[in-house]
């Protein structure tokens, strides 16, 4: 395997994924695999493999197996796979992982994710700007911190462009369960809410504001095929950019175990074309503050920033660290919902 | 109240009414006596198999059609392994959730993210806008409706016709049916078959109408939760509707009270639907023990799960 | 057997695949190695506990479909003990953690006894329900009190303190947690054929009225059993975090063992040692299975189908057996 | 005349038994015809095999002098040829009513059932054949005796030809037996023939034209009732001779061992069972309990043995005041337990017969270390030592015992209460569907160990075999005992009255 990349050596690649869910859940792993396809097109990767539906603690079995039939390139693809990937990572220094949506980096195994919450603050202002009863509604997945930022965020996003708005929340305790969500979608209809959210995988939530006739954001894809009335935007995934820039690191040796955290700029993370019903000021807004974020003049999280209780947990001026973002564990004034054990505190 | 309740108890009948096909279903199977624990496989096939029919003839009914008669067709896997070579009926079905996961993900591949024809919610002239009870019962979509139909026809036929005598006596006493001339082996195929044919119908409900996509392992757990309710309604169907309702309302009742910032434990209020079953069980048990009747009527059907081989002695 | 393999085949082969390569590929993943039969064991231990402690109520002809919940909760009471002496010594902390998964496992046996013994209150359900609020209530502690803060992204409690962890041997992932199923199925074969206990059990599970007439105490037996199966279970939770997992977490507790569990204990009828190899051979399958998708780019869809039948064809062909056996005996 | 059925050259085997070897059988329209034989003689199968229950291996069926396709015989053809069964073990659905017993075994009924209808004609065949019965009650709710009359109803709602009866009277009482021949000859008057299985040679005379002999699957004759006589006929079945009539030993009563004094006891519905009943039973007696059955004798004998809690009184054993009783504590105390149910409570069905001999005594240094560690050699020599002892018939020592003949599983529950020496045995019904040869062997048994100074509670509703076999007599009635005489001065007719509540006639 002397022409195979290994870190700091140029060579040919074999990309491998363990995925969470299925490839079928139209989602999170789903988008995966479509960057995995991707990348499978590239002219230096010479096999990708994948496997699905891995449960956190069968992952380290299935990496290790990745890592002894020498694939070089390793992604692993949930926030649960952090120690087995490290673990794995240390037996086999000649390969690389990378994993998805934590903070562990060794000598050979880096992370990524995308500031997708910067996506979800400019679908948040579609939703605040398209509200008529100031009431909006999210269905989230797993109260945690990558899914509490972006439930914050698009609260923000919409509280920027209606200060009067008020965003509810309910959580799913499952990544995709469409008959649950559309029950929590319903839920939020029933107390008024007029322009639905969700970070969840499957369009359920769309398709309920569809049949209501109100408005609503996605997540993962674009979504406006199942609710073409209803779509306003979503706020999308596109692995590519990062899938490909590591292999052509790797194989041009000059990979190096890092944190990215790419985002609208890189294309990582972005926005789908807006729905019919959108008016043009208020895409035009939406394009400008995008703008402002893709200067680095606007951060989303930027203070000041309120915890529901109205105590500053942002203060003007401050943008937060990477670090803070990840452990993010509070909902902003104006979200009418709750977090289990809030008395768990951090850092 | 009514803005609170009316939502809630709608959402209750809508999130409940797969839970019910599914559950009469298996009292279908349960009273002939047999059990069919392949109920999650099953749903999703019925799930899988109507959506593509929907897709391709254009017509949601067409689908939930297909997706019903498929349910049927698969579970008579279960009933050769069953009754024809009386194996054990627990593993059977366990191996056919296996199964039904595995071909429903297989057929699906192609499916995902892709939109077909589905059922939309009717509402029924004069009867939905009676307050509450119209929202709550009549703002549905079809297969809904149906339910109302199917549930009472099933309790009838199983409790008021020759068809269901038959079934019933198989499942308490195959050799009694037996030797009045009746063929145990054939009516069990029927009543599996009838079974699965409804366990594919509640799948495709969920993918045709609930939430009209095709989404891998969309069922969710919800095949084990009918078999819970099967014994919670005590193998009848009237019981079976409250069982599957106050499941479904349960989970609304979790959202609703989120929605409205309500300072709860989603995790413990999930565990409320199941500790209140094991409850309710407790307290019914405990009646029939004190007025000392025939416990069998909570315990099931006699037979149940014992394979019949015309000539073994009991 | 030979027909489960022949109809795997045919799943293999209307997915586009060579039959022979996909078996090749299954048992070079399960058993290629000394490192793949390492992992292959390391998926057989809990399927070994689990089943064990389902052919213990088989014996009695109770029904404990509730091995998933009681592995959760002695993986919880694993981790609580983990938590609560943390600065004992090994020597001290380990024994201590089996006794407090031992203990809650048991307890989670406990209701389903009571109301069984009590109230005869079907076994087959509360066991079954009692899984869900067992998931629940772990989830509970996880999201809530037992986070680690340290770990923001997902809940799960913090790294079991060193002295907590089994040792894994020659490099691999294996502890001595499969060495302690295969003994406890030992010893359970020994209770259920040579024990006054065994006998007793035995007699319960085929009638009661006999055991009752017997002046066995039918329904404190019941209870124990029941027990006893969760305590069983409870280990397998305790030894899958104390030799794997290291830390309780969301999805890494339990890979459906307690429902396998099922399966492998009726396939084996019973008889623990049995047990030790239908674990062993559904352990491979899984192990197999995975191998199947990394290398022959099936989805997981494939590869459960491919179960599913071979379950099917196994079941069938011990039928077949039986019919020629009897046919024999004519 | 023509026999109305005509089985020829049958042939039936079981995995390991030959059950059937080439038996002709023919029955002629209106008679009542016997079938005799010891337990295990293929009678039960023949039956079944005509009913269209098993499928025979070898052999042709003629009906009407028309050959039929006897290996697809069935249980529809059956019953469309007019032939219906009453099993042995009754073919009812516990839980369902009388109604929807009846409905099942109408195969014409419409899609919707006429309830009505059904409950009129149940009305009408009471009132033609005294067969009283609750249409609406549920079958677990009724006594054996109501359970064979919803079985005859079953049947006459047919045009039944040909009626099979399997030891209709071996549950039943004299009464009810009684009652039963005289629908039995009333139907036979119609034009019904009539099989009936019996192992009570007096009552196959009083009612029957003529006797087939089964013995060993094979055919041993078939005789008209006249050209015969008992003695011959238990010749035929067993082979040998047999003497029905005990050799008693002259009656010397030893002390009390059983003592009851006014106990009271809860049936299972939680209805007054036992109404402060007192009895002493001595050592090297036999006590027999008469009663028309659901009088609280089954309760009485679970009161004893410990299978039921009393709710008020005393209750002495060897001087011991054990009135919270236990099974534990009556086995501890040496009360042995011979329960009428065989199958269900007397042995491990499913299991070889080892596992049913030391149900009691496995914990004996004999057979175990300490109660924990079974010594398992020693436990099979000791069911093969009891096989040969007690001249048990079995296909192996670990085929499940539940496949043994009714004579043969009764051996294995005598062998084992009665080799550990009781100090008191409580026997139910222990001849109940026993075949000549097997009634002689368990009331040899019951005499000897009265000599070996048991003191003995015969439960029976045979008042035959009580008169022959008891020392004194009981007669309970409504949970009371409201007589006790010596054997010697009464006799049948006091009795009967007695149990029906004549009592003050009799004192
Ligand atoms: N069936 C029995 N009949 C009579 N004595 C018994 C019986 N079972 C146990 N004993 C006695 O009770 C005492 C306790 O024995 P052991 O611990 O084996 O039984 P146990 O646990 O009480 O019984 P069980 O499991 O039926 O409740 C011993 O003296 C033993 O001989
Ligand atoms: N279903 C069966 N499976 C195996 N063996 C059987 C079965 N039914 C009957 N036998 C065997 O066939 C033989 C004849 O049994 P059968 O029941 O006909 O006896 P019987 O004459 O009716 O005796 P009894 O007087 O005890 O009722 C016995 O050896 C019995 O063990
Ligand atoms: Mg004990
Ligand atoms: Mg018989």
């Amino acid at each position: 395997a002397g022409d195979m990349a290994a870190p700091g050596k140029p060579g040919d690649i074999k990309a491998a994924f363990v995925l969470v869910g299925p490839v079928g859940d139209g989602g999170w792993s789903y988008m995966h695999n479509e960057g995995r396809k991707a990348l499978g097109k590239l002219p230096y990767v010479k096999k990708t493999a994948f496997i699905e539906s891995v449960p956190e603690g069968e992952s380290e079995r299935v990496i290790m197996e990745f890592a002894r039939k020498g694939f070089n390139l390793i992604f692993t693809t949930s926030y649960g796979y952090a120690d087995p990937t490290l673990n794995v990572a240390r037996r086999f220094p000649n390969a690389v992982f990378q994993h998805c949506s934590g903070f562990l980096t060794s000598e050979n195994m880096g992370n990524y994710f995308g500031r997708v919450h910067d996506a979800m603050y400019l679908a948040g202002m579609a939703a605040g700007a398209m509200t008529e009863s100031n009431i909006l509604g999210i269905v989230a997945a797993h109260p945690i911190p990558e899914v509490i930022r972006n439930v914050n965020a698009w609260a923000l996003g919409a509280q920027a462009v209606n200060p009067d708005v008020k965003v509810h929340v309910v959580w799913t305790n499952s990544w995709f369960d469409p008959p649950r969500e559309r029950e929590g979608a319903e839920s939020l209809v029933a107390i008024g809410a007029d322009v639905l959210g969700q970070d969840q995988d499957s369009p359920a939530v769309q398709q309920v504001a569809q049949r209501k006739g109100l408005y609503s954001t996605g997540y993962n894809s674009d979504m406006t095929k199942f609710a073409p009335k209803a779509h306003l935007v979503s706020a999308v995934w596109d692995w590519s950019p990062i899938l490909n820039s590591l292999a052509k690191d790797l194989h041009e040796g000059t990979w190096e175990p890092e944190s990215i955290w790419w985002g609208l700029k890189e294309g990582v993370v972005g926005l789908s074309p807006f729905g019919k019903m959108v008016p043009e000021d208020v895409i035009a807004k939406i394009e400008a503050k995008k703008q402002e974020i893709l200067d680095g003049k606007f951060a989303v999280f930027g203070g000041e920033i309120h915890d529901q209780s109205g105590n500053i947990v942002i203060p003007t001026g401050v943008t937060p660290t990477d670090d803070e973002l990840l452990s993010q564990y509070y909902l902003v004034k104006g979200i009418v919902g709750s977090l289990p054990g809030g008395e768990v505190r951090y850092h | 109240m009514i803005e609170f309740l009316g939502p809630f108890l709608q959402a209750a009948v809508r999130s409940g009414t797969p839970l019910l096909f599914a559950t009469v279903g298996e009292i279908y199977t349960e009273r002939s006596g047999n059990i069919n624990l392949g109920i999650e496989g099953l749903m999703l096939i019925g799930a899988v198999t109507g959506f593509m029919a929907s897709l391709w003839t254009g017509n949601p009914i067409v689908g939930a059609i297909i997706g019903c008669f498929s349910g049927g067709a698969v579970s008579m896997i279960h009933a050769f392994l069953t009754v024809t070579l009386n194996v054990n009926q627990i593993v059977s079905g366990l191996s056919l959730v296996f199964f039904g996961t595995g071909v429903s993900a297989v057929l699906g591949a192609p499916l995902v993210g892709v939109i077909a024809p589905s059922f939309e919610e009717i509402n029924v002239w004069l009867l939905s806008d009676i307050p509450l009870i119209g929202q709550v019962f009549f703002q549905h979509n079809a297969l809904v409706y149906f339910s109302y139909l199917f549930v009472p026809i099933s309790w009838i036929v199983l409790f008021k016709t020759k068809i269901g005598l038959y079934i019933r006596s198989v499942g308490e006493n195959p050799q009694t049916a037996d030797t009045v001339g009746l063929n145990v082996t054939r009516i069990r195929y029927a009543s599996i078959f009838t079974g699965g044919a409804m366990m594919g119908l509640a799948g495709a409900y969920l993918s045709l109408a609930y939430t009209p996509m095709w989404i891998e392992n969309m069922v969710a757990g919800r095949g084990w939760v009918a078999i819970a309710l099967v014994i919670f309604s005590m193998w009848n169907p009237k019981m079976a509707v409250f069982g599957a309702y106050l499941f479904g309302g349960m989970d609304a009742l979790g959202f609703a009270l989120q929605a409205r910032g309500a300072q709860i434990s989603t995790h413990l209020l999930g565990m409320l639907p199941y500790v209140f079953t094991i409850f309710l069980l407790a307290i019914s048990m405990w009646r029939a023990k004190k007025k000392a009747v025939g416990l069998s009527v909570s315990m099931g059907p006699s037979a149940l799960g014992k394979p019949f081989s015309r000539e073994q002695k009991s | 057997m030979l027909f489960a393999l022949i109809a795997g085949s045919f799943v293999f082969w209307i997915n586009g695949a060579n039959p022979f390569e996909a078996y090749k590929e299954m048992f070079v993943g399960a058993f290629g190695d000394g490192y793949s039969l390492s992992e292959t064991l390391v998926q057989t231990t809990p399927l070994l506990f689990t089943g064990l402690a389902v052919s213990l109520t088989l014996r009695t002809l109770l029904w404990n479909i509730g091995a998933e919940g009681q592995f959760f909760m002695g993986a919880m009471g694993a981790t609580w003990a983990a938590q609560a002496f943390s600065n004992q010594p090994p020597w001290i902390l380990i024994p201590l953690l089996m006794l407090s998964a031992v203990v809650a496992g048991a307890l989670w046996g406990l209701p389903p006894a009571i109301l069984k013994t009590r109230l005869q209150v079907n076994e087959i359900l509360t066991t079954l329900l009692l899984n869900y609020v067992a998931i629940f209530y772990v989830n509970y502690l996880l999201y809530g009190p037992w986070k680690d803060p340290r770990y923001p992204g997902f809940p799960q409690t913090p790294r079991y303190p060193d002295a907590a962890l089994l040792h894994q041997y020659f490099n691999t992932r294996l502890s001595m947690g499969i060495i302690i199923g295969v003994i406890l199925a030992i010893v359970l074969y020994v209770l259920y054929k040579k024990t006054g206990w065994g006998y007793k059990i035995q007699v319960i599970g085929q009638s009661r009225k006999t055991a009752t007439y017997a002046g066995i105490r039918v329904n404190r037996n019941i209870v124990r059993v029941l027990m006893i199966s969760g305590a069983i279970a409870g280990l397998g939770g305790m030894l899958q975090i104390s030799g794997l997992q290291h830390k309780l977490r969301l999805g890494g507790i339990s890979n459906n063992y307690g429902y396998t569990g099922i399966i492998i204990a009726f396939l084996a009828n019973g008889n623990p040692l049995a047990v030790i190899f239908v674990a062993l051979f559904m352990g491979a399958l899984l192990v197999g299975g995975d191998s199947l998708q990394m290398t022959m780019g099936f989805g997981k869809g494939v590869v459960h189908m491919f179960e599913g039948m071979v379950l099917f064809f196994v079941l069938a062909g011990e039928a077949f057996k039986r019919y020629k056996i009897q046919w024999i005996k004519k | 005349m023509k026999p109305y059925v005509k089985l020829q050259r049958i042939t039936k085997r079981f995995p390991g038994v030959l059950a059937l070897d080439n038996v002709d059988f023919d029955v002629l329209p209106g008679e009542i015809h016997a079938l005799l034989g010891e337990n295990g003689a293929g009678k039960t199968v023949l039956t079944n095999i005509l009913s269209g229950r098993y499928q025979l291996d070898e052999g042709e069926l003629s009906i009407k002098g028309n050959k039929v396709n006897a290996l697809k015989w069935s249980a529809r053809d059956a019953l469309e040829q007019g032939i219906g069964m009453i099993y042995q073990d009754f073919m009812l659905v516990e839980e369902h009513t009388v109604l929807e017993n009846i409905a099942l075994a109408d195969l014409s009924i419409p899609f919707f059932p006429d309830y009505e209808k059904i409950y009129n004609t149940i009305t009408e065949l009471g009132i033609k054949y005294q067969l009283e019965i609750d249409p609406n009650a549920k079958i677990w709710q009724l006594s054996v005796g109501e359970k064979q009359r919803v079985e005859i109803i079953k049947a006459l709602m047919h045009e039944t030809k040909v009626l099979i009866m399997d030891e209709p009277t071996a549950v039943l009482t004299p009464q009810e037996s009684d009652d039963l021949f005289k629908i039995v000859k009333k139907l036979a008057m119609e034009g019904t023939s009539i099989i009936f299985i019996s192992h009570k040679l007096p009552e196959v005379f009083s009612i029957c034209d003529r006797i087939t002999v089964l013995r060993k699957g094979k055919h041993i004759g078939t005789v008209n009732v006249t050209d015969t006589n008992e003695k011959e006929l238990a010749k035929m079945m067993v082979g040998r001779e047999v003497f029905l009539k005990t050799n008693k030993a002259e009656y010397t009563p030893g002390p009390p061992v059983i003592e009851l004094i006014g106990i009271s006891a809860l049936s299972d519905r939680k209805t007054p069972a036992l109404n402060k009943l007192s009895i002493t039973v001595n050592q090297g007696e036999i006590f027999g309990l008469a009663g028309v059955s659901g009088n609280g004798q089954k309760e009485l004998a679970e009161v004893i043995t410990g299978l039921r809690p009393s709710t008020d009184g005393k209750m002495v054993i060897n001087g011991k005041d054990i009135s919270e009783n236990t099974p534990r504590k009556a086995i501890r105390e040496g009360v042995g337990h011979i329960p009428d149910d065989r199958i269900g409570m007397g042995v491990v069905p499913d299991l070889g017969m080892p596992k049913s001999m030391v149900l009691k005594n496995y914990r004996e240094e004999r057979f175990s270390f300490k109660g924990i560690f079974l010594k398992n050699e020693a436990i099979i020599n000791y069911t093969k030592k009891l096989i040969e002892k007690f001249n048990i018939k079995t296909s192996g020592i670990e085929s499940p015992v539940k496949l043994l003949s009714g004579g043969n599983l009764q051996k294995v529950i005598i062998a084992r209460e009665i080799s550990e020496s009781p100090s008191a045995l409580v026997a139910v019904h222990p001849t109940q569907g026993l075949d000549v040869g097997a009634t002689e062997f368990v009331r040899d048994s019951l005499e000897k160990q009265r000599i070996d100074g048991a003191a003995i509670l015969l439960i029976s509703e045979d008042l035959e075999e009580l008169l022959a076999v008891s020392d004194r007599i009981g007669v309970i009635y409504e949970g009371e005992i409201v007589d006790v005489s010596l054997t010697k001065d009464t006799n049948i007719e006091a009795l009967g009255l007695l149990m029906t509540g004549g009592k003050i006639a009799a004192v």
